[in-house]
């Protein structure tokens, strides 16, 4: 097991440390990543229009896409959720938080062997749907899970 | 400002187990602070995943990922001492990465 | 027909019992399903590395490491030294739980003045304070040991019955006492199930998970931060950092736990 | 609240000694409260007056909150008589502020600015609302309480004491007595008592 280091911009030479990313293709020009950050779909305020920004412009429910998720939310700072599909040719995975005042969480593309599973932590501002949503071939597949935020603890 | 990051990859039936700790604020931009201000947006927008130097994972996040993010990955196959490397980039343009081997 | 009709009322108060009832242990155990989940996904680790860090790093007046500092196994000794504090230290006379005993290593190795050592104890999400990092780095090198915690020595013995005292001392305006929140077995605070720290029980499942990082805050918190949050809402005054009494409540907790295989730092709601 | 007194002294020195003897190592309350002030700090308006107890709190202290009956019968008079009961006579305010107090479980702690509401927390032990999964079960369940019970002037009248100081009608309950400490005003929990009863409120509906 190997430990990362903070490295990079806490030292003095970051443009040069940066430049040696680049050199050692781990990182791809600034410009060119932020480009690959969709600014449409990511600014979508409603479950419809966050779709629609990743190309699913209708999607169909399936069994094939399995999410797991608490349905009780002890804190809405984090709700691990854990995604896989079965549907043969899934290319990507998004997970949608329906009630979130920006609805898309995360999206991810999967090639080289990767198996289509991810499993991350999500805040979530209120008790809401948590949609999944299966990419293959240009084709959507979705399964959706509600969860519900509590309050805690004695404080305030 | 970066902080630590780990990575801990294991080889399971079938498939290798990628799990991946981050420091990062994750700030919404809709939260105040202290003195009453919004809090600016700051957070990771993009993660790739490495395996033996080819790229399996690349996914995009938005400020709703958990402040201190972590995620699993799955890759078909892999072997012990197998190099897996995972970067990220944030709004600001700050970036971290950390490598393992398969253990 | 009057008997009739109140029959029909029992049987359909009991099914509302049933079914509220089955509604509870759902609750239940989604919440420990939520509980599994974020621990399993938990960033944790990360302040141990930090820890592991500052742990080695050459630091104070005196310019060095904690590396020789004695948590009770011996100078250096990390493996196991959290799952037997707090203890008895014959170089200060007193029982001292891990955040105290690093004080002792800050001021007595490094040079550090006390007062320097103690400045900042409780971090933020921002800036988490050295002792976090420290306290995660050293209580999980005590993973998967058993809590053995001595009441061997006399001053050992007489930290915990003054914790047990402190535990059931009701006082402040709302009368509160630890036991009020952390005594009756099977109730819930909101949505909490507060564990009883009296019984071993209650004490082995939660001490064993401390100090443990809160979703809630995004910080790994230590355990003189949780005892100072719980007087916090017990409506009492403060305790001061690694006081006596602290030291007493923990020790209390900590032999109650004895037995239970240290498992944390821990993740927390 | 009366704090430690020479009636304190008198009355239970009995139960100290009796504790004190039952097991020799147990440091008695009096050794306990030393020890908090030596080392607790006032913070805010958490004073260290805090840590004194009144009469009451030792003696559910000492014998682990089952007093004898006798004492119970005499100390609950003494907590009935701290009730100060509305002096226009009405105990129902309104139900919808009585909602936010029971939801809020803020007040009296240290981080807590002195003078502003806090709340009763009555979420934190009690079921109220059957809409609110998040409650307590430290207390009895309160759902429906005037459906069952009516909001006839006695029933108020009881709920508004109870409110007031609970240990008028159970010595050692875990309940704040929120009326004699300063904890909630009248008017809070004239609202707590119309949230409990008012037939309008969603804790009887």
């Amino acid at each position: 097991m190997e430990v990362g280091r903070r490295f990079v911009l806490r030292s003095a030479s970051a443009t040069g440390a940066f430049a040696a990313l680049l050199a050692a293709g781990l990182l791809r020009p600034a410009q060119a990543l932020a480009a690959t950050w969709n600014k449409v779909a990511f600014g979508a305020k409603n479950p419809a229009d966050a779709l629609k920004g990743i190309g699913a412009t209708s999607t169909a429910e399936s069994k094939e896409v399995q999410l797991d998720l608490p349905q009780i939310a002890e804190n809405g700072a984090v709700v691990p959720i854990e995604v896989s599909s079965k549907v043969p040719g899934t290319t990507s995975i998004a997970v949608i938080i329906e009630k979130n005042p920006f609805p898309l969480v995360a999206q991810f593309e999967f090639m080289e062997g990767a198996l289509p599973y991810v499993k991350l932590n999500a805040k979530v501002g209120e008790s809401s749907a948590v949609r999944a949503v299966a990419d293959a071939g240009g084709k959507f597949y979705s399964a959706s899970k509600e969860v519900k935020v509590t309050i805690g603890g004695c404080g305030g | 400002m970066p902080g630590p990051m780990k990575i801990r990859a294991t080889a399971e039936a079938g498939y290798t187990e990628i799990r991946v700790l981050m420091s990062h604020p994750m700030e919404t931009g809709l939260r105040k602070g202290p003195d009453g201000k919004l809090v600016p947006a700051h957070f990771i927008q993009n993660i790739t995943v490495k395996v033996g130097g080819k790229t399996v994972v690349e996914g995009q996040i938005s400020q709703a990922i958990s402040r201190n993010p972590v995620f699993a990955f799955r890759v078909k196959g892999g072997n012990k001492g197998d190099k897996v490397e995972i970067s990220w980039v944030d709004n600001k343009g700050e970036h971290n990465q950390t490598e393992t081997a398969v253990a | 027909m009057r008997r009739v009709s109140s029959r029909a009322l029992l049987a359909g108060a009991a099914l509302g019992v049933a079914a509220s009832l089955v509604h509870a242990d759902d609750t239940k155990q989604e919440i420990q399903k939520y509980q599994r989940m974020t621990a399993e996904s938990s960033p944790v680790e990360l302040w141990e590395m930090e820890g592991a860090d500052l742990w080695k790093q050459k630091r104070g007046p005196n310019n060095v490491s904690l590396e020789r500092c004695d948590l009770g196994m011996g100078p250096g000794v990390l493996k196991g030294a959290y799952a037997h504090l707090p203890r008895y230290f014959k170089d200060t006379g007193r029982v001292q739980d891990l955040e105290s005993r690093l004080v002792t290593c800050m001021t007595t190795l490094q040079g550090f003045s006390e007062q320097e050592a103690t400045k900042r104890v409780f971090g933020n999400a921002d800036k988490p304070s050295d002792m976090e990092y420290l306290a995660a780095y050293v209580a999980g090198r005590s993973r998967g040991v058993k809590m053995q915690v001595s009441t061997n020595d006399p001053k050992e013995k007489a930290a915990y019955e003054m914790g047990k005292a402190l535990f059931f001392y009701r006082a402040g305006p709302w009368d509160f006492s630890c036991a009020s929140c952390h005594g009756t077995e099977g109730k819930r605070i909101r949505m909490q199930e507060l564990p009883v720290l009296s019984s071993p029980k209650g004490a082995r499942g939660t001490y064993t998970t401390w100090p443990g990082y809160r979703v809630s805050v995004s910080q790994l918190k230590t355990m003189q931060w949780r005892l100072n949050d719980c007087f916090r809402q017990q409506r009492f005054p403060e305790p001061k950092y690694v006081s006596d009494a602290t030291i007493a409540l923990t020790m209390y907790m900590a032999v109650n736990a004895n037995g239970a295989t240290y498992r944390g730092p821990g993740t927390k709601r | 609240m009366t704090k430690t007194s020479i009636y304190l002294c008198l009355g239970a020195l009995a139960a100290a000694l009796a504790a004190a003897q039952s097991a020799q190592a147990d440091p008695s309350p009096m050794e306990v409260r030393a020890l908090l002030h030596k080392d607790f700090h006032a913070k805010g308006q958490a004073t260290m007056s805090r840590v004194d107890q009144d009469d009451l709190q030792f003696l559910c202290t000492v014998t682990h909150n089952k007093p004898s009956a006798k004492r119970v019968k005499e100390m609950e008079a003494d907590q009935h008589a701290t009730i100060a009961y509305p002096a226009d006579g009405k105990y129902m305010g309104d139900w919808t502020k009585g909602q936010k107090i029971a939801e809020s479980g803020a007040g009296m702690t240290w981080s807590d600015k002195p003078g502003t509401p806090g709340g009763g927390g009555c979420y934190n032990c009690h079921q109220l609302s059957p809409k609110e999964e998040s409650y307590g079960t430290v207390g009895p369940s309160l759902t429906a309480m005037g459906k069952k019970r009516g909001d006839g002037l006695e029933v108020q009248k009881y709920v508004y004491g109870k409110i007031y100081n609970s240990k008028a009608s159970n010595l050692c309950s875990q309940m704040p007595r929120f009326g004699t400490s300063g904890s909630l005003t009248e008017e809070q929990i004239k609202d707590l008592t119309a949230y409990l009863l008012d037939p309008a409120s969603p804790v009887n509906q």
